[in-house]
C-alpha cells in the first residue's frame, strides 16, 4: 500500500527524544548517576506486568478482528511509561486513568477476569456492561474510572488531591493522559488549578506522537509538553518514557515532592503509539511506516529485557514461560466471559440515582413488560 | 425563627451544614472574603476559613471539575457558579461527568455535590445574567433540579440537597433573593426533594410553577377569582425527578392547566410537564394544557417586562382555560 | 445520478459547495488527510489544501470559537465535531456566542457556519458514542437544527445549510452512515430547511421520527399494516425550525400520534412535539400522543438495543395509540 | 470604615511593575532609547481621548447611581493601556472589546450618542436594547461586539484573523481580556490555536490585578501572565499599561509583526482598576485603600499630562476646555437618549435568524396583541 500523508518529519526516538535523559542505556546498563536503584524483584515484576500487558493487548484485537468484542484501546508500545508510573506511586495515593491504562489497573490488583469481563460488557463486567470496552473503573484499587471525552479526569484528579489536603490526609493522585489531551480546556484548568492550590498531584503526559492521525508537532506551537508548566508556575519536566527506570525516577521524585508539600509536577513521558489509536483505526492513512520502525526498536519491553539481561535476571524460557502464564489465564477468563449472559435489564435503570425515581421505575416496567427488541448490530 | 431574605436562608443553611459536616466546602469565583457577588456566602470566610470556603481562580469548568474530585474522594463540594449563565464553561463536566459517575463505575463512584447558581430574570441584566437553563439539565440523566421560591424552602431544600446522595443542581431565583423575608427557623431542618406544595387550593385550573414566578402564579389567581375563576396554584420546589402524582391530582380535580416559565417555550420544562400531563390524565383534561412562558428568543434587557411570563400574561391564559 | 451512502453524500455535497464557494472551509480533529473518523471529508484535503481542510489541536471550544471568528469574518466554516457526545467543550461557544449573535449585536454581526457532527446510537458506541443532544439546542434561540435520515437529504440539506446566513446544527445518524446507497444527482441541487416530508402517507395514526430512527417508524408501519392500521410516517429532516404544518395536517387527519426519538424522554424533542400538537390540534386527538423514546439513562453499552426506540417499542405503542 | 480583607499584599505601582520597562519617566519626559517617536499630534489625540473616556466614564457612574442607567463598567485607571493600545492598530485592523473599551470604540469613530444610547438601551440604541448597558457592538468601526461570557471573545478574535490570513488580507486582530480571564477556557483554545496557526493576532492582557475580588496574584502560580506564552510558543511580553507610549511602542510592534508573518504576540499590560468591578460592586469589602491609593498617584492620565507639559503642549486651560467640550456633548446626548423611546416591541422577535420563521412570527403575534405589563422593574 502506497502511503500519502500529511506528516512532514518522521520523528524517529532519536529525533524525538533530543536532549531526555535516559538511564537504560543502548547496551542495557542503567547509568549509574540515574539509576533509582531499585529493587530487583520490583524491576522483574514490572517487567512481567509489562510482558503481560503486551500479551493481553495483542490477544484482545484479535478478538475484536474476530468480532468477539466490540472494541480494543490498547498501549502497545507504551507499556513502560504507564506500568512504571504505577508502580512509582505509593499504595496509599490514587491513580485516575486516560483510556490506555488497563496495565495500571492490574498492576494495582484488578483480576484479569473482571478486567475480561468489562471488555465483555457481560453481567459480571463490574461497570455493568454500561460502558464501551476499556471504560473500566477500580475504586477498590484505588483507581478512577474511565470516561471517553478528553480530558475531564485532570481536573477531578486535581480536585481530588485537593480534597485530600484539605483534609490533610498524606494521599498524591496521578493522572494520565495523551499529548492531544493538553489542548482541552481541561488540561489548562487543571494545571492552573494545580498550581493554585499547590495539589499534591503529579499529571503525566503520555507524549506517544500521534493524537488519532494527528502528530504531537501539529497540537501546540510550544517546543515541549513539559515546558507548558511554565504557564502555571508548575514544575514541568520531559522524561524517556520508554526506559522504565527513568520513569519510575521521575515520577516517584514527583509523588515525594506532592507528600511533603511541594505541589504538583507535569511529566511528560516521550513514547510512542505503535498501534493505530484503536481497533477502529487505521494508522497507514496517515503515517509513515518508517517511523514506526524505527520505534518498534525502541520498544521498552526490549529496553528493559536488555537490562534484565545485563543483570541477569531474565532467561529466553523465563520470557516464554510469562507469556504462556498469562496466554493460559487469559483462555479461561475469555471463556468464562463468554459463557457468561449479558447484564440483567434491571442494570440499565438501575444507579441513575441512588434511589430509582419513580419515572424510572415506571420505564423499567414497561421496559420489562416486553417485547424484547429483535434488532441486533 | 428569624426573618431572613433568601439569601440570608441560604447562608443560614450553608452555615448551619457546615458547622455539622465538615466535608462541607463552598468553593466559586469571589465566594471567600466579600462572600458572593449576591452576598450568599457573606461571612462563611471568617468561620470556616479559606479550605473550606474558597475563592477560585475565573474558570466554571475548574471549579465543578474539581469539586466532582473532592466529591469522588467523599467531600461534600457546594460549588457557586456565579450566574446560571455562566454555567457552559463546565456544562462537560456537569453532563459528562458528574451526571453519569453513579451509572457508568457500576455504582463505585459517586458523586455528591450541590451546584448552587442564581437564576433568572428581572433584575435587568439582559442576555447573559437573565437566564433559566433548567431544562438542559432535567434532559441530563442523573441530575436532580431544584428550585425554591421562598426562604424557608430554600434553606429546607438546600439541607436536603447537601444531604442527597445525588448531585443537585440549585437554581436560585434570583428576583426572589431580597424580595422578602419570612419566618425561618433556625438550626436543622429539611424540605423533602421531588415533593410539590400546592400553595393555593382551587378546583377550575392548576397554575405550575415555581420560582419567581410562582408570585406571578399566585398573583394571577387572585387576579382570576374577581372573575370567578378558582384557581389552583403548585410550586414545584424540586423540577427534577418530578413529583408527578400531585400535579395528576390537581389536574384531576381541574381539568386544566396553565404551566408558567421563564425559559423559552421551545424545548423547556413546560414541554415536558405538559406531555406527562397529556400522557396521564388525557381524558381529565377539559382543555388543552397551556404553556406561558419566555418566547424563543434571546433574553432582552430593555424589554424584559414584555418578555417575562408575568401576571398580564398569566391571568388571560387562566381565563382562556377556564372558559375553553 | 450516482450510488451513494449517506457518508458519500455529504461528502460530495461538501466538495460542491467548497468548488462553487470559497469562502467555504473545513476544519476538526482528523478531518485532513484521514479525512476524519469516519472518512466523511475524505478526499477534500487532496482537492483544496490545508488552508481549507485543517486540522485543528483536541479541542472543540477551539474549533467553534475559531469558525465564530471566521464566520464574522466573512467566511462560511463547516466546523466537525468528531462525535456530538464530545461537543459540550464547545457549548459555551454555540449556545452563549453562536446562536446570540446576529440578535445581540442589533443585526450587525452574523455567524453563517454549519457544525457537523455525528449522532445518535445503534454502533456499539455506548455512554460517549452515542448520544442525541438536540434538544438543547433546539433549546437554545438562534439556531437551526437539521437531522436527514438519507444520503439524497443529506445532501440536498447540507447544501441549503451551508447557505443559510444562521448557524446549523447539522446532525447525522451514524447508524444510517454506511446502511444503504441512494441515487444521489451530482452536482447542485438543494433541500429547503424547515420541509418536513411524508414519507409513507396512513390515514389511522401519524408516526413522527428522523434519522436512524425513521427506518424503525417504517417498520412498524409495515408491522401494523398488516394488522389493518394504516400509519403516516413523517420524516421531519429539519427539526427546527419546525415545520408544524405539515404535522398538524396530519394528525387532523388522523387524530393519533406516536412521537419516536432516540434521546431521553425528559425534555427532549418530543416533548415540544406533543406539546405543540397538543396546543395546537387538542380536539383533533382522538388520544393523547404517544413518545417512544430513549430511556431516561445514560446511553448504555451491551443493552443499547433495549435503550433504543426500535420498531420493537413503536409498534404496540402504535397500536395501542390506535385502538384508544 | 475599617477593612478586612483577605488581600496579603498591597501591590503598589512600583511592585507591581517592578523589572517592567517604561517610556515616560517620573519626570514626564520620554526615554530616549525607548520613545517610540509618535506624531505628537497623535500624542495630543490619545490624550484628549483618555480624558474624555475618563470623564464620560465618571459621568455614567452618577446616572447610575441616580437610577437613570441600569449598570455601567468602565475603565478609570486603565484609560492609558486601552486608548493607546487601540491606537496602535491600523486601520484595516479589528478590534474585539472585554467589556472595559467603551473608549477604544469611540476612538474608532462611533458617535457618542450611540454609545449613549446603548447606556439607555433606548430605540436609537444600535444594539436594540437587546443586551445591558456598556455591550456595544460596532462593526462598521471594525470592532467586535460585547457579551458578558468571560473569555469568548478571544477564540473569535484567533479565528477572524485566521480567516484573513488564510485569504491573504492584511488584516491583524487585537482582543482585550483582564488577566482573570486567563483562567478561562478559551485563553487557552485562543492562545493555543493562534500560535499552531500563526495568526495575526495581538492578544491584550489587562492585567488590572483584580477579577472582581480576587487579587491577581490567586489566579495562577506563574509569575507573570506574559510568559504564559511559552505554554503556547507565543510570544509573551510585559509592558507598563500606564504608560501610553510604551503601550503604544509594544503594540504596534506586535501588530508589525502579526502583519509580516511572524505571528501572535500575548501583551500583558500592567496597570489598574481604580474603581469597584462595575457600578454593582463595591471594592471597600476586600481591598486596601492603601493600594488603592498608591496607584491614584500612577494615574495614566495624570502621566501623559506630565509628558505632554515637558513637550509644551498643554495648559490648564486646554485641559479644562476638553472637559467642558466632552460635558457639554455628553449632557446633549443624555438629554436625547433619555427622549427616546424604548425599542420596538418587534425588536425582542426580529434577528433571532435571518427571517423571522413561523413560530416566531406567531409568538410576536400574541405578544403584540398584549396586554401589556404592568410591572417595572
Ligand atoms: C472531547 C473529546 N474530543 C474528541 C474525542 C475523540 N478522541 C478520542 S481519543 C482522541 C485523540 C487523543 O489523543 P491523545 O490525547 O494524544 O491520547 P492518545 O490517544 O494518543 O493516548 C480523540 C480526538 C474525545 N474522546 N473527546
Ligand atoms: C464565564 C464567566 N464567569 C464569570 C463571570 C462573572 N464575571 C464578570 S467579570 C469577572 C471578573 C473578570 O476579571 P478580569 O478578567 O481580570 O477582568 P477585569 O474585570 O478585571 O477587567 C467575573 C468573574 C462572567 N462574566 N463570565
Ligand atoms: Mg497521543
Ligand atoms: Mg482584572
Amino acid at each position: 500500500m502506497e502511503v500519502q500523508t500529511t506528516q512532514s518529519v518522521i520523528r524517529t526516538p532519536e529525533k524525538f527524544l533530543e536532549g531526555v535523559a535516559t538511564v537504560i542505556g543502548p547496551d542495557g546498563r542503567a547509568d549509574a548517576s540515574h539509576d533509582p536503584k531499585l529493587d530487583r524483584a520490583l524491576v522483574k515484576k514490572m517487567y512481567v506486568a509489562m510482558v503481560r500487558t503486551r500479551v493481553i493487548d495483542e490477544r484482545l484485537v484479535t478478538l475484536q478482528r474476530q468480532g468477539r468484542i466490540g472494541f480494543h484501546i490498547g498501549s502497545l508500545g507504551e507499556e513502560g511509561c504507564i506500568l512504571a508510573s504505577a508502580a512509582a506511586m505509593r499504595d496509599q495515593d490514587w491513580i485516575f486513568p486516560c483510556y490506555r491504562e488497563f496495565g495500571a489497573l492490574l498492576w494495582r490488583g484488578m483480576p484479569l477476569q473482571d478486567y475480561v469481563n468489562n471488555m465483555y460488557g457481560n453481567a459480571n463486567d463490574p461497570i455493568k456492561g454500561r460502558q464501551m470496552p476499556d471504560h473500566y473503573s477500580g475504586k477498590k484499587y484505588k483507581f478512577g474510572s474511565v470516561s471517553s471525552p478528553i480530558g475531564t479526569q485532570m481536573t477531578q484528579a486535581v480536585g481530588f488531591a485537593w480534597g485530600a489536603k484539605i483534609r490533610k490526609e498524606d494521599l498524591v493522585t496521578s493522572v494520565y493522559f495523551g499529548e492531544g489531551a493538553t489542548s482541552s480546556n481541561e488540561f489548562h484548568t487543571a494545571m492552573n488549578f494545580a498550581g493554585v492550590f499547590k495539589t499534591p498531584t503529579v499529571l503525566l503526559c503520555r507524549n506517544n506522537g500521534w493524537a488519532i492521525s494527528v502528530p504531537s508537532e501539529k497540537q501546540t506551537a510550544s517546543k515541549t509538553f513539559a515546558e507548558k508548566g511554565i504557564a502555571y508556575g508548575v514544575k514541568g519536566i520531559r522524561c524517556d518514557g520508554n526506559d522504565v527506570l527513568a520513569v519510575y525516577k521521575t515520577v516517584r521524585e514527583a509523588v515525594e515532592r506532592a507528600a511533603a508539600g511541594g505541589g504538583p509536577t507535569l511529566i511528560e513521558m516521550m513514547t510512542y503509539r505503535l498501534s493505530g489509536h484503536s481497533t477502529s483505526d487505521d494508522p497507514r492513512a496517515y503515517r509513515i511506516e518508517d517511523e514506526v520502525t524505527s520505534w518498534r526498536k525502541a520498544d521498552p519491553i526490549l529496553r528493559l529485557r536488555k537490562h534484565l539481561e545485563t543483570l541477569g535476571m531474565i532467561t529466553d524460557a523465563e520470557d516464554q514461560k510469562i507469556r504462556d502464564d498469562v496466554d493460559a489465564e487469559l483462555k479461561l477468563c475469555i471463556e468464562r466471559a463468554e459463557a457468561t449472559e449479558k447484564p440483567a435489564l434491571s442494570t440499565m435503570f438501575t444507579e441513575v440515582f441512588k434511589d430509582m425515581p419513580q419515572h424510572l421505575q415506571e420505564q423499567f416496567d414497561e421496559c420489562a413488560a416486553g417485547p424484547r427488541p429483535k434488532a441486533q448490530h | 425563627m428569624a426573618e431572613m431574605t433568601m439569601v440570608q436562608a441560604i447562608n443560614d443553611a450553608l452555615r448551619t451544614e457546615m458547622r455539622r459536616d465538615d466535608r462541607v466546602v463552598v468553593l466559586g469565583e469571589d465566594v471567600g472574603k466579600v462572600g458572593g457577588v449576591f452576598r450568599v456566602t457573606q461571612g462563611l470566610y471568617d468561620e470556616f476559613g479559606d479550605d473550606r470556603v474558597i475563592d477560585t481562580p475565573l474558570a466554571e469548568g475548574g471549579i465543578i471539575g474539581a469539586a466532582i474530585g473532592m466529591a469522588l474522594y467523599g467531600m461534600r463540594p457546594i460549588p457557586e457558579i456565579q450566574f446560571s449563565d455562566f454555567i457552559f464553561p463546565a456544562f462537560d463536566q456537569i453532563v459528562s461527568e458528574a451526571a453519569k459517575y453513579r451509572y457508568r463505575s457500576g455504582g463505585e463512584y459517586t458523586c455528591p455535590m450541590v451546584i448552587r447558581t442564581p437564576v433568572g430574570g428581572g433584575i435587568r441584566g439582559g442576555h447573559y445574567h437573565s437566564q433559566s437553563p433548567e431544562s438542559l439539565f432535567i434532559h441530563t440523566a442523573g441530575l436532580k433540579v431544584v428550585c425554591p421560591s421562598n426562604p424557608y424552602d430554600a434553606k429546607g431544600l438546600l439541607l436536603s440537597s447537601i444531604r442527597d446522595e445525588d448531585p443537585v443542581m440549585f437554581f436560585e431565583p434570583k428576583r426572589v433573593y431580597r424580595a422578602a423575608k419570612m419566618d425561618v427557623p433556625e438550626g436543622e431542618y429539611t424540605v423533602p426533594l421531588s415533593k410539590a406544595a400546592v400553595v393555593r387550593e382551587g378546583k377550575d385550573v392548576t397554575i405550575i410553577a415555581w420560582g419567581a414566578m410562582l408570585y406571578e402564579a399566585l398573583q394571577s389567581a387572585d387576579d382570576v377569582s374577581v372573575q370567578g375563576v378558582d384557581a389552583e396554584v403548585i410550586d414545584l420546589r424540586t423540577l427534577w425527578p418530578l413529583d408527578i402524582d400531585t400535579i395528576i391530582e390537581s389536574v384531576k380535580k381541574t381539568g386544566r392547566v396553565v404551566i408558567v416559565h421563564e425559559a423559552p417555550k421551545a424545548c423547556g420544562f413546560g414541554a415536558e410537564l405538559l406531555s406527562q400531563i397529556s400522557e396521564r390524565a388525557f381524558l381529565h383534561l377539559e382543555a388543552p394544557p397551556v404553556r406561558v412562558t419566555g418566547w424563543d428568543t434571546p433574553f432582552p434587557y430593555t424589554l424584559e417586562m414584555e418578555y417575562l411570563p408575568l401576571a398580564h400574561r398569566i391571568t388571560p391564559a387562566v381565563l382562556e382555560t377556564a372558559k375553553y
